[in-house]
């Protein structure tokens, strides 16, 4: 029973960390955009695809598969902000609009890989020991959110990030040029999806082009949950909701997974709106 | 010319199937285009409309008349108690906790054994037709045009320009969100209704969240806070796969890129004139 | 002596450890033309928002009428009887000059939803009446000609005074108006203190202002109360004021000492 | 050094500036006073890059920068310290300063004018490890002033560094732009607080409602009936 | 790019399509998800049908008319199904359609077909009351009904096998309604299901479940979903330490089962219309032309079956013109009324409600010298 629930626990906190990794590219674009760019998830998938390609074509090195995944998504994600995104921004768009080309670019994502590589699910190759693949993806989750917050908190353009997530103009006047850091940040977020997918897929062994739908929204559960806009937000909502998940389908029922993270979303939203570590904003009247 | 081909059951079946979208789509309009209250939720109004129907029509027998009206009415009282807590949030959150609660409903519905589970509901007697369909689209276009003339109407509208000084001109803001979301859950789950009864069968899978998605979608390419756009949307996209039957493969994609140009070049859709600032 | 209509009791709003305003009473009587000025910052808008619902005191008490306001929703408010304009205009955009008029008159309407969908004989009575009155008001601020315009494409001055006509067709006794004249060129100020002082003599408002442009306070204010963070430095005539030292180092600031 | 020709800025519909002519020279403290929303603010946020004039043009330093993007004119060494200061409230003192630098590329550099900064503001040392937004408005307005003096300013625009600070705090700030000043660089310094600014500019310019109705020598601006008129309305 | 012209030429002849049927043409339909999450079954039905259009029209077509093909994609969605099924009717006027792959989209359209009197066979809906008093709708599948006490009987028998635990992916009817039909037959037989489990479609982390069962005694596991899960979910359990095999229906019957799942997937039991193991000379040609389209499974069979189907009928009523009702009402006459047909997915024969009636493959995932996996045959 002990060991059951110790196994139970370990489960949760390995989808957690999976979660959290998403979860990041999310809040960090939220923080500084404000939108809530649907086509994460996807970015997520194409990870988890490249991951495939490279493992088949180039071997299964797990370090080298990563490594060109994250490279890859990375320039993924600054790619579909330069085209989806920043064109409505500079026309001054209303949010809903950009939004709505998010969902356009997830649309496309996802049709443009099963066209390319079919609709079916696909094997993933063994990329980690299977004896202690949970550890070593928590391990792996928990460097990559630390360089997170190194870049975040020691680095210039982590702070001109958090500087342009406040006020756009006063950071315009510290010479930042907003463009390159948002899509320095795309490049941030969308390197962890990329990684996350790898994960994924070497978690389950297997990816399929629509399984960024159902996670990315989770995932964008997990940084509501920690406040959106925060960093260490999403990374404590994604290990919450994986936690809660996993426990409540061990110990609940697995009916009502996807009830779960999104009972826990509107509790969240209706007490406490920002979430865990979200702060307020008030509108000036 | 013949031009018997415009009766034919395959047009009359598109015909009547972009209908009911039109009236779920006006409902949303309400919501969205002129209340200005972004809803990522609709679908699930909808599969409380038909599901309630449904189960009216199977279980108890009851006239197509009964099963719509009360169909309608459970998914207006629906959104009258889910509105009550979640409108006091504002922007993405309130868009948000409308899919969560969206999913919820769903996940609800596949788990529960009354209402069939996963398997749904089959046998739903076929009482939709497109005669009936028309009346309900134009009593919805009646409605949402006197409505929007109206004070009621009005004052809704002032909440989408600016909610303060909405308050400030002696408007309870509060109460006309929840009205407008009532009514637009209203005809959500009227369209859901007549869904039920025109497919014959329903189950959870049609209410996903892609499907309010693509509600929105339809909105937003008509031109939010207008009836004509969102009428005009919801043709062009309840009818396009049709005729674009031919290059499957490619239209997804398609419908993708549309949707990216559209929100660069044209972000207030084909026809309207409204920036709504959601 | 005059009649009180509106009375702050005390008030003290504070933000976290901010003091935007700093026990402060004084009272508006009825009919008079109230001005309030300070410099940046010192708390007038707060004040506005006090009175006017959007924030609830941290401490005192606010009266309309001999009623208490401190709880009372800000679309009640309006109801009973104030009504207000904004620094930064906030017109419904997008909506006709009429509409916007219109809107205001929500709560003295009286048509239910269903009326107003089946347009009963009713209904149309009351659009017909609100519709000429609201053309009555627009006329009176010269802006008839305007009635169709989004408010959003009006030039500057006549946002401001189409602002003014909403918060008139609320048919509320206290107007308070925030910054009326912000923007406005001198010539359009002109004629914006012509109106006021209109609107008080015809149609027997009590109106209560806060304003920059001192050649409209001075001309139109019966009395004036002057805020300094958030404390009420000076209470009095124009004349008073102007005299007032307090008041000029508010405004124009010592010079450097020493320098 | 800076030259506005006739420049004309809009906010949507509302034209805030209306043909704004004026012109800083080297080494000078030049001080623009007017009342709440005569166009102040406007001018500075022209000059820096943040508005898009509609017409007219701004030369600094013998470049035509009007339609320049607001990082590439921070780079020519036109700072401006914005209105109510915009200290970032999460990153702490040191991360502010840092991000004032933001162009600067040698680490020596910037240590060095850190601790140039330091010296100047001491209070700022203290708090070196403090968040930005748990500061007193004085401190917040000395980091924000810091801030623009890491990126190694040639010309400073100040806007009403008065604004909100207690009397006492606002004499003590005046001076410190009065120090900096002296180390040679040429400051623009927009004022509710007229006393306060004209008693530390060489020059002054009148603005109301998006139009300059005054120019002259600070001193006599400072006892210029028409400036109190501005304000008090005669 | 290629492929896109190739489309778009075909697009023109569909568009044109609705006269082209006088000139020596006779034209089926075919619908299914060919996008989308489900698109599996819709593409490989599609590849099935092709090859038996091909085959018949180069031994010289039907009633010497070439047959053509019209494959629309509904994306598995029940509203575009309709629309595409009255297409079919009115536009392209076809003489059959082989119909949607899952149950869902084919309680929609079913009607539709009968009262427009235009044949149908599924090549794949399984649920209760697809068929029923609809005479135009048939299916060619196995039956869950049939298939799933007939293999449990059999393992029982040949395996020993008692003890279950039940594992049901709650959002699919098809699991669910065999997850009944399973419950009912251990009852029946007299085995013991001693732990169940649910899970849902879609779902990719299976741990807490197979955490949950570790502890139990049993000596497999059925699974009556789809592929996508259970390959995760073999995985999962052999990551636990659970060496039981699964045991399910034609939803776990995907090359992808053990591509997914590798050595996990060996020794999984599986009940199908289908089997390329099978020794019948029929079913081996079969397997080998599929080679080029992209494998044989239950559902490319059932489409190819589903195709001959229509040929045959055709062939007995002499079908010249689809648009005539009664060449249609003869169409259905035949199919309601042919004798044993020997199909690639076995040999059926329809009920008196249009139901095939057929016998499961049931087959056991092992692995050749070679490494490569094949579905050993074991009631052949």
């Amino acid at each position: 029973m002990l060991s059951s629930l110790f196994q139970q626990f370990l489960n949760g906190i390995t989808v957690g960390s999976i979660y959290s990794l998403v979860a990041l590219g999310y809040t960090m674009v939220y923080g500084i955009i404000k939108l809530i760019n649907f086509a994460h998830g996807d970015i997520f998938m194409v990870g988890a695809f490249i991951g495939l390609i490279i493992s088949i074509k180039m071997g299964t090195n797990f370090t080298l598969v990563i490594f060109i995944a994250i490279v890859l998504t990375s320039f993924i994600g600054v790619l579909v902000e330069k085209i989806a995104y920043k064109p409505l921004r500079n026309r001054n768009s209303a949010r809903i609009s950009a939004l709505i080309s998010a969902i356009g670019v997830s649309i496309f994502i996802s049709n443009l890989v099963v066209l390319i590589n079919g609709p079916q699910n696909e094997s993933y190759p063994q990329l980690l020991p299977n004896n202690i693949l949970q550890i070593l993806i928590i391990l792996i989750s928990i460097g990559l959110m630390y360089g997170l917050y190194y870049i975040v908190h020691n680095t210039k353009v982590g702070i001109a990030m958090r500087a342009v997530s406040f006020n756009v103009n006063t950071a315009r006047l510290m010479g930042i040029n907003p463009d390159m850091v948002i899509s320095f940040t795309f490049a941030i977020g969308s390197l962890l999806a990329g990684a996350a997918g790898v994960l994924v897929g070497t978690y389950y062994r297997a990816v399929d082009p629509f399984m960024g739908m159902m996670f990315g929204l989770k995932a964008f559960v997990a940084a509501v949950l920690g406040g959106i806009g925060s960093i260490p937000g999403a990374m404590v909502g994604g290990l919450i909701l994986g936690l809660t998940e996993v426990l409540g389908v061990a110990f609940v029922s697995s009916s009502f997974r996807d009830a779960i993270a999104f009972g826990i979303l509107i509790i969240i939203l209706i007490v406490k709106p920002t979430g865990l570590f979200g702060k307020k904003t008030k509108e000036k009247v | 010319m013949d031009l018997s081909f415009l009766f034919n059951d395959y047009v009359m079946q598109v015909t009547t199937n972009t209908g009911i979208n039109i009236i779920m789509v006006l409902g949303l309009n309400l919501i969205t285009g002129v209340t200005g209250q972004l809803s990522l939720g609709h679908a699930a109004f909808m599969s409380i409309g038909a599901y309630s129907s449904a189960i009216l029509s199977t279980s108890l027998g009851a006239p197509f008349i009964v099963s719509l009206v009360t169909g309608t009415l459970t998914g207006a009282i629906f959104g009258a108690i889910l509105g009550i807590p979640i409108l006091r949030l504002r922007g993405d959150y309130l868009a948000i906790s409308t899919l969560g609660f969206g999913e919820i409903i769903r996940v609800i519905l596949l788990n529960t054994d009354l209402v069939g589970g996963a398997l749904g509901i089959y046998n739903i007697p076929d009482s939709t037709n497109i005669y009936i369909v028309f009346i309900a689209v134009a009593f919805a276009i009646f409605f949402m045009y006197r409505l929007e003339k109206s004070r009621h109407g009005m004052a809704i509208k002032s909440i989408r320009e600016d909610e303060i000084a909405s308050e400030m001109m002696g408007i309870n803001i509060a109460r006309y969100k929840i009205i407008s979301f009532t009514i637009g859950s209203g005809f959500a789950a009227l369209g859901g209704t007549l869904y039920a009864h025109f497919m014959t069968y329903i189950n959870p899978v049609d209410f996903g969240f892609m499907k309010s998605i693509e509600q929105l979608c339809m909105l937003v390419l008509g031109g939010m806070g207008s009836i004509f756009g969102a009428v005009a949307g919801t043709i062009v996209l309840s009818t396009i796969p049709e005729f674009l039957r031919f290059a499957s493969e490619y239209r997804m994609l398609t419908y993708g890129i549309v949707l990216i140009l559209m929100m660069i070049f044209r972000p207030q859709g084909l026809f309207g004139k409204i920036k709504v600032n959601v | 002596m005059a009649n009180n209509i509106l009375e702050l009791k005390n008030i003290s709003m504070h933000f976290g450890g901010l003091k935007a305003v700093d026990n402060v009473s004084f009272n508006i009587n009825e009919g008079e033309i109230l001005s309030l000025i300070g410099p940046n910052g010192a708390g007038k808008t707060t004040a506005f928002n006090v009175i006017t619902g959007v924030y609830i005191p941290t401490l005192g008490e606010v009266y309309f009428k001999g009623q208490k306001l401190n709880d009372i929703k800000p679309y009640k408010i309006t109801e009973m009887g104030i009504a207000r304009t904004f620094q930064n205009i906030r017109l419904f955009g997008q909506l006709s000059a009429l509409d916007n008029i219109i809107i205001a008159m929500h709560s003295r309407r009286k048509s239910n939803m269903i009326q107003s969908i089946f347009r009963t004989i009713k209904y149309k009575a009351e659009e017909k009446y609100c519709i000429e009155k609201a053309d009555e008001l627009l006329n009176y601020m010269d802006l008839l000609g305007d009635r169709n315009e989004q408010a959003q494409n009006l030039p500057y001055g006549k946002q401001r005074k189409l602002e003014i006509a909403r918060a008139m067709a609320t048919e509320a006794d206290l107007l308070l108006l925030d910054e009326p004249a912000a923007g406005m060129n001198p010539q359009e100020t002109e004629e914006l203190m012509e109106i006021i002082k209109n609107i008080r003599k015809d149609l027997k408002k009590t109106i209560f202002l806060i304003e920059h442009d001192m050649k409209l306070v001075m001309g139109i204010s019966d009395r004036i109360v002057v805020f300094d963070y958030g404390q009420l430095i000076a209470e009095g005539t124009p004349e008073e004021i102007k005299k007032n030292p307090r008041v000029i180092e508010a405004y124009l600031g010592k010079e450097v000492t020493n320098a | 050094m800076l030259k506005l020709k006739s420049i004309h800025t809009k906010y949507g519909n509302i034209e805030a500036l209306k043909g704004i002519d004026l012109n800083v020279k080297e080494g000078e403290i030049v001080t623009i006073i007017g009342g709440n929303g005569a166009g102040k603010t406007t001018t500075l946020n022209t000059i820096s890059g943040i508005l898009k004039p509609v017409a007219g043009e701004i030369h600094f330093l013998n470049k035509d920068i009007t339609q320049w993007k607001a990082d590439k004119i921070v780079a020519e060494g036109l700072i401006q310290v914005p209105e109510g200061r915009q200290v970032f409230p999460n990153l702490t003192v040191y991360e502010n300063l840092i991000l004032g630098a933001y162009l600067q590329k040698d680490k020596i550099k910037v240590s060095k004018k850190m601790e140039y900064v330091f010296d100047i503001f001491p209070r700022l040392k203290e708090r070196e490890k403090q968040l930005g937004g748990t500061l007193s408005g004085g401190e917040q307005q000395m980091l924000a002033i810091g801030r623009a003096l890491m990126a190694e300013p040639v010309l400073l625009l100040l806007d009403e560094p008065s604004l909100g600070l207690a009397p006492i705090v606002v004499q003590n700030i005046f001076k410190i732009i009065q120090d900096i000043n002296k180390t040679g660089t040429t400051i623009l310094i927009v004022e509710q607080n007229a006393h306060m600014a004209l008693s530390i500019a060489n020059r002054g310019y009148v603005i109301e409602t998006g139009k300059i109705v005054l120019e002259d020598d600070a001193k006599k601006l400072l006892t210029n009936d028409e400036v109190r008129k501005a304000y008090l309305g005669g | 790019m290629r492929k896109l012209l190739v489309s778009s030429i075909v697009a023109t002849t569909v568009a044109l399509g609705g006269i082209a049927f006088a000139a020596g043409e006779l034209s089926l339909g075919i619908q299914g998800p060919e996008t989308g999450n489900l698109a599996t079954y819709g593409q490989k039905t599609l590849a099935g049908a092709k090859l038996a259009i091909d085959e018949i029209n180069a031994a010289g077509g039907v009633n010497g008319k070439t047959l053509k093909l019209i494959n629309y994609d509904s994306r598995g969605d029940k509203a575009e199904s309709a629309n595409i099924i009255q297409r079919f009717i009115n536009k392209d006027k076809v003489c059959g359609v082989i119909g949607e792959p899952t149950s869902g989209a084919t309680f929609v359209i079913g009607p539709i077909a009968n009262k427009a009197k235009l044949p149908l066979i599924s090549a794949g809906a399984t649920a209760d009351g697809v068929v029923e008093k609809k005479p135009y709708v048939f299916r060619d599948t196995l039956l869950d009904a049939d298939g799933a006490p007939a293999t449990l009987k059999f393992l029982m028998d040949s395996k020993k096998w008692k003890n279950f635990v039940l594992i049901t992916s709650v959002n699919n009817d098809y699991s669910v309604s065999m997850s009944k039909i399973f419950t009912n037959a251990a009852k029946k037989f007299g085995a013991n299901i001693v732990g169940e489990q649910k899970v849902s479609d879609g779902d990719k982390d299976f741990s807490a479940q197979v955490t949950s069962i570790k502890n139990l005694k049993f000596d497999a596991i059925i699974y009556t979903g789809y592929y996508p899960e259970a390959s995760l979910l073999l995985l999962e359990l052999r990551k636990q330490g659970i060496n039981a095999p699964i045991i399910g229906g034609d939803g776990l019957l995907s090359p992808d089962l053990w591509k997914v799942a590798k050595d996990a997937a060996l020794g999984s039991i599986i009940f199908a219309g289908f089997s390329p193991e099978a020794k019948a000379k029929k079913i081996q040609e079969f397997v080998e032309k599929m080679k080029s389209r992209g494998e044989a499974d239950m559902f490319s069979a059932q489409g190819y079956d589903a195709v001959y189907l229509f040929a045959d009928a055709m062939k007995k009523a002499k079908v010249t013109d689809c648009a005539d009702v009664k060449q249609r009402e003869g169409i259905q006459k035949a199919l309601a009324t042919m004798p044993e047909f020997d199909g690639v997915s076995g040999k059926m024969k329809f009920d008196k409600e249009g139901n095939a009636i057929k016998k499961p493959f049931i087959q056991e995932v092992a692995k050749r010298a070679n490494g490569e996996y094949y579905l050993k045959l074991l009631n052949e």
